[in-house]
């Protein structure tokens, strides 16, 4: 059972973060060219962002979900934690002669840390709980955030920055609604931009990615394949968790602060219930644990709806169609098992016994 | 007086919550996978029903059955086709197919009756006015009044369905030990299949209950209550029958509650906010089985 | 009698030299069961009188032995006897309803698992845990999690601290599985490993959590007997090098009685018999614990 | 190895789909026609978004409808001047609505008529403020729509302009009136009357009693809601909202043997087009509507009858709204003197000094309708009350 693993031979790990690194930089360059020789659609153009923040979304997630192996259904909150943290920021710096920038990237790291802090005190009560009682909570945490979102108001004068739960902020003549309760953020200046975006999303790839291959990463995977383990050998299943849901809330900061200020207006509505499940669903469909299956996923199924535009009305019904057969598809058992022998044949691994590998279990 | 109205709104909502909250309920403890396309299932269940009355001329009675028979075939036809298929893989592949179900129903509801909302004739609406009572200060409303019996009556009855007849019994069996219960006979595909059919039944007399209270109907109609309802079976702990009762009408009088004492603006937060320190302090809901890890 | 050898010397000795060297014929068993040589020093698991009730059932009652410090001591009994439960107790996984246990001298009335395993207990499963979806070096150097003591900053960025001690654990954990010859496997999914292998994974990465005693539950199980003799080798072999405690549990008599310095029965949740192996063979109380009153055997 | 299948799989499709993507960027694969279009040089390609499907597609499809019977009627009126109209779904969504316009430019937009929902209205008018493209919505009323773009204008009054109105009607037609509100508060719309409304009756003394809100929930439960209002003595309720919600209200408000007058702003017209509604719930309502569908003049009279034909119902506000919409920029265009083969930002700059420069148009939804250089339309709103089923004019 010699196997030829040693000389050269790269770790998984190393395998799937160069595979993540060259999808992204590769779609940067590729899209870059053809953009300068004005072969990009403005229907893509416009995505390209959205897409960004997708992705940074989609392995966030996949933070939680798939390597620390808890169901959150309400990642979309730390994106509006972030979105608009990162708006007001923008707002406030507007008059600072801050070169833009400079700007976008003060609007996201204070988004990443809101969110931050955010993740961690919500993780703290949620962490305790387990499986479907946790998903259920996220999901309520998610709806909190929210609700609370539509009743509140910032704006900001000459007095400086003010923040209430009504409308009367008193500003003066010349002061300028950052917030506004359920109509959210308006007139916000889009100041995102797919570089930006691009940038972020390698510095969310270095981040799990890193992690994955740290000590940190192996304890949090450990914590998701056996809890009663883990404790036995002296990990603290609930600081590593909370690491993850932490670490992975703040990528949802940073990925909504791009977000919103990619667009001149947000609603509180748009980080709803069916957000959190749009992100979820690029995380399953990607492979939990699998980066580079995250980043693919976010992409396609973000670009999917404009591309099935032509089938006008049936264009919903079209998606709900492709995503359950491609979930049928790529875990069905006995598909799977039609399809076995062909992969054996053709992408056979070095590995002793041929047991099913990670992907679909939490 | 205020109050009073309020609890009976209340226990109407939460009622409604109760019926939709078991249908989870019962898929879950069968299955152990969170149903997502059930509150669609509803509202394709109102949908039917507003059909049996406008356009087929049938009496109430008759457009609930059709409902609900309708709504048997589809919950028998979504498990065979979209779960089935996933039995095994791990509740979060069904869970995504779930939610692909759902997209779908509320699309093909979309393209079948159009966006328009309809509003949907109350199946009480013969019984005439509500039942007034102080001096017409507190009103009570025929359909709040029969949600509340029809939601005692199904609990009564499932209990004593899955506690006495063969049947539920195998339910029960499939939903401890799938395995064990293959290994004594018991045919899990069609017990399953047999919930599927009796949640989506509840789902389409749910749908007909909520929308005669609540009239405007629309493809999103079971959206909102489908997470509700959801929120109120964890609440009472899933896989538990009392449970659902119990966190539907819970979930219905905080949510009125709120609505009317404290913030009408808050009134979600309230209702999840309750739910998270209900959790806290009883990580498996209110009626729930403790889940212990054999070790 | 070298029991104390430090580990490089194992990696490059073999088991068999080190076992030429030890004397077994001294190893005698008193009352409170410590072999000789660890007479003189405080036992390393002092257990008074545990126990601990499920609702109204009495799981485990008044279990007090005492282990010396490099003792192999072995729990027997029926199936349902409460020996796992010990187990449990003895790693918090269950708090005690009555009594306590001093480890190293130190009272551990509510600790957590967590708190446990940092002490110096650690333990295998009777139904294997692995952590599946890591592989075999990654599974052993997850119990490394002490002495790999860099932050998360580190971990994300991968700095010089997060080299030299990714390179030394490496290091650390070859050398622990080459102890069973598993050091080719590293690479391996956990969860594709042969069962075999899977019981000594977990054993190997409870031995790099740098236990002072480790508890085997059940490690013999589905082992085929020339399986077997090498895990009695291996178990003796881990006790010498790492000078630690072992107390396990097991159903293979020839096993236990092999290998075990002290054994103590159970049987209903308490001790029926506790002694050397002879003594344990001997006892009246025993054999009718396993075999049955002769009148209800029929 | 399933997950390899999985990836195998994902990258198939992302392969397809780029391939879809970069052929229909490739920009003329609808090109066939438009160019031909653009050869005769008399096609005018008007773009539109708005909810086609989910919750509010009702408004979407309505704005839709009616945009089509007047470029139906406008281009077998003219032959010289053809309109070409195309309509995206954004699902109300504003990153949607976005990507809806995007498309609508790689098909060839030159004038947009859109957005129809205020929230993406805001979205999209940023981006054709950039992209220079003369914009002009049917039915996003809130101020933030048209607020620093020069670009943007209403067929619809703003929302504080409706809650302005509304208060000032209650005021002097219904004085001493004890208000209660229901509104939605995490609507724009639904808010942004309210908030001027509140303003405008604090200015004018009257007395809102209750104020009550309801999250964006369509099958919400009102009955708290209005048992605070009845609690607080309402006499006048008005509903900032749209029909959908207010057809509920108005059940459990006779459940509870409640009976204020309600008052509803243009959101409620289309009330009386649910199917299954019992009109006789809303006998006596007030509504303050640019349009009523059974008004005697003329041009209704004919669209609504053109409108019947093609889609077998009543049109409503959107529906007018959209055909407005389409008819004020085919008028102001013509006026412009431009040829169709003008670049966009300058048909953009000629709209903009047309609609600023005392461009009048009569439309279904008002006579003389003038824009101001804010982006808001001038005309005078009708506030009609429900009897026997159909608006009649106050």
């Amino acid at each position: 059972m010699k196997m030829q693993i040693k000389n050269g031979r790269l770790s998984p790990y190393t395998k799937n973060s160069i595979i993540s690194y060259g999808l992204v930089i590769g779609a940067f360059v590729i899209v870059s060219i053809l953009n300068s020789m004005g072969m990009v659609s403005s229907s893509l153009q416009g995505q390209l962002v959205p897409i960004c923040c997708y992705i940074v979304m989609a392995v966030s997630l996949n933070l939680v979900v798939g390597i620390s192996g808890e169901l959150s259904l309400g990642h979309a909150g730390f994106m509006s934690a972030g979105a608009y943290t990162g708006i007001v920021v923008s707002g406030i710096l507007e008059t600072s002669g801050l070169p833009i920038y400079g700007r976008l990237a003060v609007a996201i790291i204070c988004g990443a840390i809101v969110a931050g802090v955010l993740g961690f005190l919500i993780g703290i009560p949620v962490l305790r709980l387990r499986g479907d009682y946790l998903a259920i909570v996220t999901l309520a945490f998610g709806e909190i955030i929210k609700n609370i979102m539509n009743i509140v108001y910032a704006g900001k004068d000459s007095h400086g920055f003010h923040l209430k739960t009504n409308p009367d902020l008193g500003l003066e003549e010349g002061g300028r609604m950052l917030l506004n309760g359920p109509m959210g953020a308006t007139q916000v200046q889009r100041i995102s931009t797919f570089a930006a975006g691009f940038v972020l999303v390698l510095i969310t790839l270095f981040v799990v990615q890193n992690i994955m291959n740290s000590k940190q990463g192996r304890a949090i995977m450990a914590c998701r394949d056996n809890r009663i383990a883990a404790e036995s050998i002296g990990l603290n299943v609930m600081k590593y968790k909370l690491m993850a849901f932490t670490v992975s809330a703040a990528l949802a900061g940073m990925g909504g602060a791009l977000f919103g200020l990619n667009y001149s207006t947000l609603l509180p509505v748009k980080f709803n219930f069916n957000t959190s499940v749009l992100i979820l669903v690029f995380v399953v469909l990607g492979g939990l644990g699998n980066i580079w299956g995250s980043i693919i996923a976010a992409t396609i199924l973000t670009i999917l709806p404009e591309a099935l535009r032509q089938f006008a009305d049936y264009r919903m019904l079209a998606y709900a169609i492709v995503l359950i057969l491609v979930m049928i598809f790529t875990y069905s058992p006995k598909i799977k098992n039609f399809t076995q022998g062909f992969i054996d044949k053709n992408f056979k691994r070095k590995k002793p016994t041929a047991q099913t590998e990670g992907g679909g279990q939490v | 007086m205020i109050f009073l109205s309020n609890l009976i709104n209340g226990l109407s909502l939460g009622s409604v919550y109760a019926i939709i909250a078991l249908g989870y309920t019962m898929v879950y403890g069968i299955s152990k996978m969170l149903n997502f396309a059930h509150g669609d299932v509803i509202m394709v269940g109102a949908y039917i029903s507003f059909c049996g009355t406008a356009y087929l001329n049938l009496p109430a009675w008759a457009s609930v059955i059709l409902a609900m028979i309708v709504c048997t075939a589809l919950g028998i036809l979504i498990e065979g086709l979209a779960y089935r298929p996933l039995r095994g893989t791990g509740s979060l592949a069904v869970l995504i197919t779930a939610i692909g179900v759902s997209y779908f129903l509320q699309n093909a509801a979309l393209l079948i009756w159009g966006s328009a909302p309809k509003v949907f004739t109350s199946v009480f609406d013969k019984l005439g006015n509500s039942i007034s009572l102080f001096d017409g200060e507190l009103t009570i409303t025929w359909e709040a009044l029969f949600t509340l019996i029809a939601a005692v009556i199904i609990m009564v009855g499932m209990t004593l369905f899955t506690g006495k007849t063969k049947v539920g019994k195998a339910m029960r069996a499939v939903s401890e030990d799938n395995g064990a219960a293959q290994l004594m006979g018991i045919n899990v595909n069609s017990t399953i299949s047999m919930t599927f059919a009796i949640g989506s039944a509840l789902a389409a007399i749910a749908g007909v209950l909520l929308c005669s209270s609540y009239p405007a109907l629309m493809p999103t109609t079971g959206a909102m209550p489908g997470i509700k309802a959801f929120t109120a079976a964890v609440f009472g702990g899933i896989g538990s029958i009392p449970g659902a009762m119990l966190g539907g009408i819970l979930i219905g009088v905080i949510e009125i509650f709120g609505r009317a004492f404290i913030s009408s603006e808050l009134s979600d937060a309230i209702v999840f906010g309750v739910l998270i320190i209900v959790l806290l302090v009883k990580p498996s809901g209110l009626l729930g089985k403790k889940i212990t890890e054999k070790v | 009698m070298s029991t104390k050898l430090n580990r490089d010397d194992v990696i490059q000795n073999t088991v068999y030299d080190v076992y030429e060297n030890y004397d077994e014929s001294k190893s005698t068993v008193d009352e409170i069961i410590l072999p000789e040589r660890d007479k003189d020093k405080d036992p390393i698991l002092d257990i008074r009188g545990l126990g601990i009730d499920f609702g109204g059932l009495t799981a485990v009652d008044e279990f007090t032995i005492a282990i010396g410090r490099t003792e192999i001591a072995g729990i027997i009994g029926p199936n349902g006897a409460g020996k796992t439960t010990i187990f449990n107790l003895l790693t918090k996984v269950y708090q005690p309803t009555r009594g306590t246990f001093l480890f190293d001298g130190v009272d551990t009335s509510g600790m957590t698992t967590t708190q446990i395993s940092k002490m110096g207990i650690a333990r295998t499963f009777q139904n294997i845990r692995l952590f599946d979806k890591l592989t075999v070096e990654e599974n052993v150097k997850a119990a490394m999690h002490n002495e790999v003591s860099y932050g998360l900053a580190s971990g994300i960025f991968h700095g010089p601290k997060y080299r030299k001690q990714e390179k030394a654990a490496h290091e650390r954990a070859l050398e622990l599985l080459s102890i069973f010859d598993m050091q080719d496997m590293a690479d391996y999914q956990a969860s594709s490993l042969p069962y075999g292998a899977q019981r000594r994974l977990e054993i190997v990465r409870a031995l790099a959590t740098n236990p002072k005693v480790l508890l085997l539950d059940e490690p013999a199980a589905g082992m085929n007997p020339s399986e077997t003799a090498e895990l009695m080798n291996n178990i003796r072999k881990i006790r010498d090098t790492f000078g630690i405690a072992i107390l396990l549990i097991e159903h293979d008599m020839s096993l236990v009685m092999n290998v075990c310095e002290g054994i103590a029965v159970l049987n209903f949740g308490r001790i029926i018999a506790k002694g050397t192996p002879e003594e344990i063979q001997n006892n009246p109380a025993v054999i009718e614990a396993y075999l049955g009153k002769k009148k209800e055997a029929k | 190895m399933k997950s390899s299948f999985a990836k195998k799989f994902l990258v198939v499709c992302l392969a397809m789909v780029m391939v879809f993507t970069f052929a229909a960027c490739g920009g003329s694969s609808e090109g066939g026609e438009s160019e031909g279009g653009d050869a005769a040089g008399a096609v005018l390609k008007i773009g539109s978004s708005g909810p086609l499907t989910g919750g509010a597609s009702i408004y979407g499809t309505a704005v839709k409808q009616g945009a089509e019977i007047a470029v139906a009627e406008i281009n077998e009126a003219n032959p010289d001047l053809q309109i070409e109209f195309k309509m995206e779904d954004d699902e109300a969504d504003g990153e949607k609505a976005v990507n809806a316009y995007n498309k609508l430019k790689d098909w060839g937009i030159q004038m947009m008529m859109g957005t129809v929902t205020t929230g993406s209205c805001i979205a999209t008018s940023a981006v054709t403020f950039e992209d220079r493209v003369f914009e002009l919505t049917p039915s996003a009323s809130s101020a933030d729509v048209t607020a620093g773009k020069d670009n943007v204008f209403q067929v619809c009054f703003t929302d504080p302009n409706q809650g302005v109105k509304a208060a000032d009607y209650i005021t002097e037609n219904m004085a001493g009136s004890k208000v209660g509100v229901i509104y939605n508060n995490s609507d724009a719309y639904s808010t942004g009357i309210f908030n001027a409304f509140k303003a405008e009756m604090e200015a004018k003394g009257g007395e809102i009693v209750a104020a009550e809100t309801y999250p964006d929930d369509t099958n919400a439960d009102y009955s708290a809601q209005l048992n605070s209002c009845k609690s607080a003595g309402a006499d006048v309720v008005l509903l900032p909202i749209y029909y959908t919600p207010a057809s509920v209200i108005m059940k459990q408000a006779k459940d509870m043997n409640y009976a204020p007058v309600f008052f509803g702003v243009d959101g409620m017209d289309g009330i009386l087009d649910m199917e299954g509604f019992d009109t006789a719930l809303a006998e006596g309502v007030m509504l303050m509507t640019p349009f009523n569908p059974w008004s005697t003049d003329e041009n209704v009279a004919s669209f609504v009858e053109k409108y019947q034909a093609a889609y077998n119902e009543v049109p409503n506000q959107f529906a007018a709204d959209g055909y407005d919409g389409i008819y004020a920029l085919y008028e102001a265009f013509k006026a412009t003197g431009l040829g169709t083969d003008a670049a966009n930002a300058d048909i953009c700059d000629a709209m903009i000094g047309q609609f600023t420069g005392g461009f009048s148009y009569d439309g279904l939804t008002g006579a003389a309708m003038t824009w101001n250089d804010k982006g808001e339309v001038n005309k005078t709103p009708v506030v009609c009350v429900i009897q026997d089923g159909i608006y009649v004019d106050q």
